[in-house]
């Protein structure tokens, strides 16, 4: 099982641009349960990258890696062309990569406004002194980043609900936030787990929307999860395909479509 | 909506004002008198505080007041909390109490520094701030009939007297139970000084508050050093768990001898038939055979003014109740004299207490004849280090054991002035006394 | 009809971002400020400045530090009332070693102490959540206690075992001590607790606010944010316990004016300001406040308001009574609203702002 | 959706601040005995003395490991009423301290009253039910899904109201708890083991038995009747109790209930051995490092962390408590609690926490 099928030097995107993030032979376990076996795969500056499979594929495992909430046993993970051992999750923040959960993981409590505006903490530098007094430079800040802010809701056309506390607002409508609050960020790397997931038509075309347009206009990268083939296939420039912790795949949408394997995992086929 | 809530504050702020409306101002002598018949000292609050009720009752009832003018008596009830009790004093304050038994010994150190400027008389009777009995430094502040200092003398007599003297001391174990907190510390400078001085030694055993019904692991230790006696400087819901231990750790009950505050009907009765011979120090005496006692249960008691069940009148604690009002009212009658007033201030009461002489004469006036050693404050020594005795539960009641013994005074006294002298200098211009001493009395 | 938003714009974000963006809140806190300030010393008895409107400031600042932990982190703790202590016999300390220096700054100073020893015995709160974590505060609680009886270096060497409150000047007036007088003790009090809970205002409406509310939410994602979670989380302990601590000091120094303190600080009032902080709203620093009122001074104005009022009641009656009332009107509105009582001001206000026509 | 898994647990040692703490406080600890101690043979006391005295006088130490035993089967009594009702409504039950003297209180008041006492223990089971199901009505059920706190909130406001009626009722002062009425045994059976005497209270014995007893009642109880897989049903998930079928209600009732019988018999236990007073609710914070200790949810959790905690502090506070001046008792628990809590986050016993995203 492996990815020759997919021999990646036919590919038409091959060359183009310098690799973000570079997936070697990663590997983790969870006590004697495999999640994810030696899996390898890149993702390149500026692209949209997709990871598919079945449920229980690894996924989000493999998320969790990239972003450090997960220590792979074996292999490495590098970003920007560094190696980093022994990835924490606010670390990861801080180089630049951003995510959005499978289930929405907002802060609850929080306004629209203020969740959103967390993605900003790391860029905020006013130490506690001025945080307690909150004029001059920290206000001055504070106004700074609010702005930024704005943008990020007028973009993702929430202004209505900027006040209200996220918890109780509709779902589709807390993926919009989630991923507001990632893009506060400013992230190089943004990674999606199902941004569509439990919406309907309309939703799902907004957010499509979205996340292309972020992707173009702030040239973000972006990684993300997809259970909707039709998404998949519209939105990303290559797919890595996950079956049972593996890879089984890895090219551009149409050569994943075709390949047999892909077809066999998702189809199920009797072995 | 603003204006409901200045409307809240004006109407709150008017409550509080009208709660604090001197009562009766003209025609009667206001007490505040602090007690505790709720939480986890009630037990020892509830039956001190019918004594001093029922006293007061007496008084108006039988002689309709002192010099004619009648006490309202007025409980505040502190839950043995430090923070009600400094509500209690406020309350007392703004209603012009002539004097204020504060009742527990946070509530005592709370209150001395306010009393002299407040101008209000505090009686701590044998408990709270032992150095206050100088009244030199604290001309507001009296804790007759002796201190804690006095206690820990007496229990060391009482151990030479068994012993055969002071030289048999020697080489022997005196264990102190206490409290961990200041109350129950107070006897320790004092018991050091005196095993260095007859070559005993002094183990001390503490108990946590929260640990007060969990003394398992002390009574080990008290095994382990197998003490020849032990003080119990105890209160609340400690006293019977000690006496309960003792007996299950097997240790000579008659040596176990409880400060005045440990001789509870209660804390010795937890321990049925075996609690015999258990011991407490006190300087009065329990029991319902004396006239003054009589005169309650006739013109208090029997009328059903009383909260105290009858069976429970004349018990130790009740008694000391009795003993607490009737130095207040002794007080008052002799600032009534003083000062020639009916009604009296605050401030008379003061030289009322400083003079108080309640002498075997007085005693027997009063239906008080045995019944407590004669006391006699002056205007520096604010304590006057009376007799105690030794008392024996006899396994329904407690019977005096030993003959009235003195503290030695001598030994008392300079620790007294010293840490009188400490605490005003800590304190930073702690005011000089300016309170003239009366000339005779 | 006169509390309307209606016709106020916001033309800044400056102003968006203001604590109290309504002009009518603005207006409604100055009134509060001037009855504060200048109305309650003039109708106010000393009764009730020293045991009504005292004990309500202090235990409110206590409120506000442990808001900051329970409410906006997310940590519970039962450890306040020795963090409290900490600051008491910190303060003490320092006012004895340093008599010249101004009991002001050192009341400040002494919540440091406070911090530091908070942020010692917050270190477990990375591994130990929720109801764990309360009952391992409980360590700090029974820890610090014994030693506040055990150390004598720490009560000077008293006899009497206990704080002795010296008298200290400010400007030439007594502010501690016997001889300071009711109304200069609310005074202090209160700028102190004007000027601490405007900081606390800040600090929850700025990143660190958010980091805190972030990490009490979803403390994974708040990761992702790039919020280092023990950080967050001592420093929530830190500023807490610095406000635990000068609440404490305030109450031995301005308060009680000395005492046992090891006794005071006890596990019965670390209790009291978890459930003044639930009572009156979690994340919310009026709710602490409301949540001070009701559970200190209410019982106070029960006890001795009810029998002013023409209620006959002996004082035990009163006292068991006034447990058995409060304990209902606990129940009673966490029936009504379980967000506290800060939420039901908030629908209030709510209404209010559509009334007299809803719709 | 399931490849969402378990978040491996952070090395402890890994993080620097946890490691500075250590060091900080062991320093702090270190230099505060030696202070105390002079700095001479410091390191003697703490390592050597102790266990020499061990050797010296085993029928001593036998008596503490006993004395611990027996206050561990008392913690963990009031623990388990605290357990119960957590297991079944994830309600902290702040309570359950002012449930065992009001339980005590009730018994001895009626008593006192003139009812025999095996009636009156009757009746304080009824009043304990009727208790169950005025909270029931009156405090959960109008609090249904509220967040934990709240109705912690709301258990606090139960203590407050019980501890005003119980002082009503029956007055704050300390009772003797009628131990000869009920046919508690008294007196001790001295051992001469160990080359010295080992006590034995029988009241002591009678408790552990009776405690014993009553744990093995309640297994069965879950284990085999009706109303006990149902409660195992409401603890595993509230929803799938009510999927099939079985009243929330009603099972509150039994267990509030039940944990009022726990109550009782605690304040039997503690009240034979001290007296009836509300002081006694102050003991009953002791079962809370017993109940982190054994995790909020574990019977079995409740029991041997009772015996930990109760051997520990006794052994803690007999060999090493003399060395800082005793009286460590009342802080010994927690710190033995949180020591195992650093290493086991979710108590002994107590359900796995899995950290999920």
């Amino acid at each position: 099982m492996n990815a020759e099928p997919m021999n990646v030097s036919g590919s038409p995107l091959r060359d183009e641009g310098e690799v973000l993030l570079a997936v070697q032979n990663v590997s983790l376990r969870f006590g004697g349960v495999k999640a994810i076996t030696d899996v390898s795969f890149d993702i390149r500056k500026g692209e949209v990258r997709a990871i598919i499979g079945p449920n229980g594929a690894g996924k989000t495992s493999m998320l969790n890696c990239i972003n450090g909430f997960y220590q792979p046993q074996e292999g490495q993970i590098s970003f920007k062309g560094q190696r980093r051992d022994r990835m924490k999750p606010h670390r990861a923040a801080a180089a630049g990569i951003a995510r959005t959960f499978q289930n929405v993981a907002l802060f609850k409590g929080m306004s629209t406004l203020d969740n959103i505006m967390t993605g900003r903490t790391l860029k905020m530098k006013r130490g506690f002194f001025w945080q307690a007094l909150r004029h001059g430079p920290a206000m001055t800040e504070e106004i700074e980043h609010r702005r930024v802010v704005e943008d990020i809701i007028d973009f993702l056309q929430i202004e209505h609900i900027r006040k209200l506390p996220v918890g109780k607002l509709p779902y589709g409508l807390q993926k919009r936030v989630e991923l507001g609050r990632a893009l506060a960020m400013e992230p190089e790397l943004l990674l999606l787990d199902e941004p569509m997931a439990g919406m309907n038509l309309e939703e799902k075309e907004d957010m499509c929307r979205f996340i292309l347009d972020v992707n173009q206009q702030f040239g973000t990268t972006i990684a993300l999860i997809e259970h909707d083939m039709g998404v998949v296939m519209d939105l990303s420039d290559r797919v890595v395909v996950l079956e049972y912790g593996r890879k089984i795949a890895d090219g551009t949408p149409s050569e994943v479509k075709a390949d047999q394997k892909v077809i066999d995992a998702y189809l199920g086929v009797a072995h | 909506m603003k204006t409901s809530h200045l409307m809240r504050a004006t109407a709150l702020g008017a409550l509080l004002a009208a709660a604090s409306v001197p009562a009766h101002a003209q025609d009667s002598i206001y007490v505040s008198n602090n007690a505790y018949r709720t939480g986890p000292f009630s037990g020892s609050g509830t039956p001190i505080g019918d004594g001093m009720r029922d006293y007061f009752a007496m008084i108006n009832e039988r002689d309709g007041g002192i010099g004619g003018v009648k006490i309202n008596f007025e409980e505040c009830e502190t839950g043995y909390d430090t923070k009600k009790s400094i509500e209690c004093y406020e309350q007392a304050k703004s209603k012009n109490t002539v004097i204020y038994s504060p009742w527990s010994t946070g509530a005592t150190l709370a209150a001395i520094p306010r009393a002299h400027i407040d101008k209000i008389p505090i009686l701590s009777m044998a408990y709270g701030l032992s150095a206050s009995a100088d009244g030199n430094v604290f001309p507001w502040v009296f804790n007759p009939p002796l201190t804690y200092w006095d206690g820990a003398l007496i229990m060391v007599r009482h151990m030479a007297n068994e012993l055969g003297g002071m030289d048999k001391l020697k080489g022997k174990k005196l264990g102190l139970i206490h409290l961990d907190a200041p109350f129950g510390k107070e006897p320790i400078p004092v018991l050091e000084n005196l095993a260095k001085k007859y070559g005993f030694e002094v183990k001390l055993y503490p108990v946590a508050a929260a640990d007060m019904q969990n003394q398992g692991s002390l009574w080990l230790s008290i095994r382990r050093d197998r003490p020849d006696y032990l003080y119990n400087q105890g209160w609340g819901a400690m006293n019977p768990t000690a006496v309960k231990e003792a007996i299950k750790n097997n240790f000579p009950i008659a040596k176990l001898v409880g400060v005045w505050w440990a001789g509870g009907d209660d804390d010795a009765r937890a321990g049925g038939a075996e609690a015999k011979g258990y011991k407490s120090l006190s300087f009065h005496q329990a029991g319902a055979n004396f006239p003054v006692i009589q005169d309650i249960v006739k013109h208090v008691v029997d009328k059903g003014k009383s909260l105290a069940p009858k069976e429970k009148v004349g018990e130790n604690l009740y008694n000391r109740g009795v003993y607490n009002s009737m130095l207040v009212a002794e007080a008052i009658r002799n600032a009534q004299t003083i000062s020639g007033k009916k009604v009296v201030t605050g401030e008379d009461v003061r030289r009322g207490l400083e003079t108080l002489n309640i002498t075997d004469a007085r005693l027997k006036e009063l239906g008080m004849e045995g019944f407590a050693a004669p006391v006699k404050v002056a205007c520096g020594d604010h304590n006057g280090h009376h007799k105690a005795y030794v008392a024996e539960w006899d396994g329904t009641k407690w019977t005096k054991a030993s003959d009235w013994m003195e503290p030695l005074k001598d030994e008392v006294r300079p620790l007294i002035e010293a840490n009188a002298k400490d605490y005003a200098e800590k304190a930073g211009n702690w005011p000089k006394r300016t309170e003239a001493c009366e000339k005779s009395s | 009809m006169f509390y309307r938003e209606a016709g106020q714009f916001k033309s800044t974000y400056a102003a968006d971002m203001a604590v109290f963006p309504i002009r009518q809140d603005r207006i409604g806190l100055a009134i509060i400020l001037l009855i504060a300030f200048i109305g309650i010393p003039l109708i106010g008895n000393d009764f009730f400045i020293t045991s009504v409107m005292i004990p309500f400031l202090v235990f409110s600042l206590a409120a506000i530090g442990l808001n900051i932990l329970t409410g906006y982190t997310g940590l519970i703790s039962l450890g306040t009332a020795a963090f409290m202590g900490v600051g008491a016999y910190a303060c003490y300390k320092l006012t004895t070693a340093f008599p010249g220096v101004n009991i002001i700054v050192l009341i400040l100073v002494s919540g440091l102490f406070s911090a530091a020893i908070g942020v010692l015995f917050g270190l477990p709160s990375l591994r130990i959540k929720g109801f764990y974590l309360a009952v391992a505060t409980l360590a700090a609680q029974f820890f610090l206690q014994w030693a506040f009886v055990r150390v004598p270096w720490l009560f000077n060497y008293n006899a009497s075992g206990a704080i002795e409150v010296p008298q200290r000047l400010l400007f030439g007036i007594p502010v501690t001590g016997a001889s300071a007088s009711p109304e200069t003790r609310y005074f202090v009090c209160l700028c102190l607790v004007i000027v601490m809970t405007w900081f606390a205002s800040n600090l929850v409406h700025g990143k660190i606010g958010r980091s805190w509310m972030a990490v009490r939410d979803m403390d994974i994602a708040a990761e992702l944010m790039g919020i280092k979670l023990l950080n967050a989380k001592l420093l929530a302990f830190a500023v807490s316990s610095f406000y635990a601590g000068v609440a404490g000091a305030m109450m031995i120094f301005l308060w009680y004016g000395g005492g046992e303190a090891a006794d005071v600080f006890n596990i019965r009032l670390s209790f009291n300001i978890l459930f003044m902080v639930i009572i009156g709203g979690l994340g919310s620093l009026i709710g602490s406040f409301f949540g001070a009122a009701f559970i200190a001074s209410l019982p106070t104005i029960m006890k001795f308001g009810l029998p002013a009022l023409g209620v006959p009641m002996s004082g035990a009656t009163a006292e068991h009574v006034t447990f058995m009332l409060v304990g209902a009107l606990i129940i009673i509105f966490l029936i009504v609203e379980p967000h506290g009582l800060a939420r039901l001001w908030q629908i209030g206000k709510q209404k209010l702002r559509t009334w007299p026509f809803p719709y | 959706m399931s490849d969402v898994a378990a978040r491996p647990a952070p090395n402890l040692l890994a993080n620097p601040w946890i490691k500075a703490g250590l060091i900080v406080a062991g320093l702090i600890a270190a230099a505060m005995l030696g202070a105390r101690l002079d700095g001479s043979g410091t390191l003697y006391k703490i390592f050597i003395d102790p266990f020499d005295q061990m050797a010296a006088a085993p029928d001593l130490l036998a008596q503490t490991i006993w004395e611990g035993l027996v206050s561990g089967v008392l913690y963990a009594l009031i623990a388990l009423g605290f357990v119960l009702i957590f297991k079944a409504s994830g309600v902290f039950n702040f309570a359950q301290g002012i449930m065992v003297v009001f339980a005590a209180l009730t018994l001895v008041g009626l008593h006192e009253k003139g009812v025999p006492a095996w009636l009156a223990v009757i009746l304080t089971l009824g009043v304990m039910f009727l208790l169950a199901v005025a909270i029931e009505r009156v405090v959960l059920r109008p609090l249904v899904n509220q967040p934990d706190i709240i109705l912690f909130m709301a258990t606090f406001g139960i203590t407050y109201f019980l501890i005003g009626f119980g002082e009503s009722v029956f007055g704050g002062s300390p009772k003797q708890m009628i131990a000869d009425q009920l046919y508690l045994p008294k007196g001790a059976i001295d051992l001469k083991i160990l080359g010295g005497l080992v006590s034995l209270q029988k009241i002591d014995i009678a408790a552990a038995i009776i405690a014993s007893v009553m744990i093995a009642v309640l297994a069965l109880f879950f284990q085999y009747t009706r109303i006990g897989r149902a409660l195992r049903a409401v603890a595993d998930s509230h929803k799938a109790a009510l999927s099939v079928g079985i009243s929330l209600n009603q099972i509150w009732v039994i267990v509030w209930f039940t944990a009022g019988i726990v109550a009782l018999i605690t304040g039997i236990m503690w009240g034979a051995r001290s007296d009836v007073s509300f002081a006694l609710e102050i003991v009953a914070l002791k079962a809370l490092p017993v109940l982190i200790l054994g995790g909020f949810t574990s019977i079995p959790g409740a029991i041997i962390g009772g015996l930990i905690i109760g051997i520990g502090e006794k052994i803690g506070e007999f060999y090493w408590g003399p060395l800082i001046g005793g009286g460590i008792e009342s802080w010994l628990a927690y710190f033995i609690a949180l020591g195992f809590l650093l290493f086991r986050p979710q108590g002994l016993f107590g359900d796995k926490i899995i950290e999920r995203i």
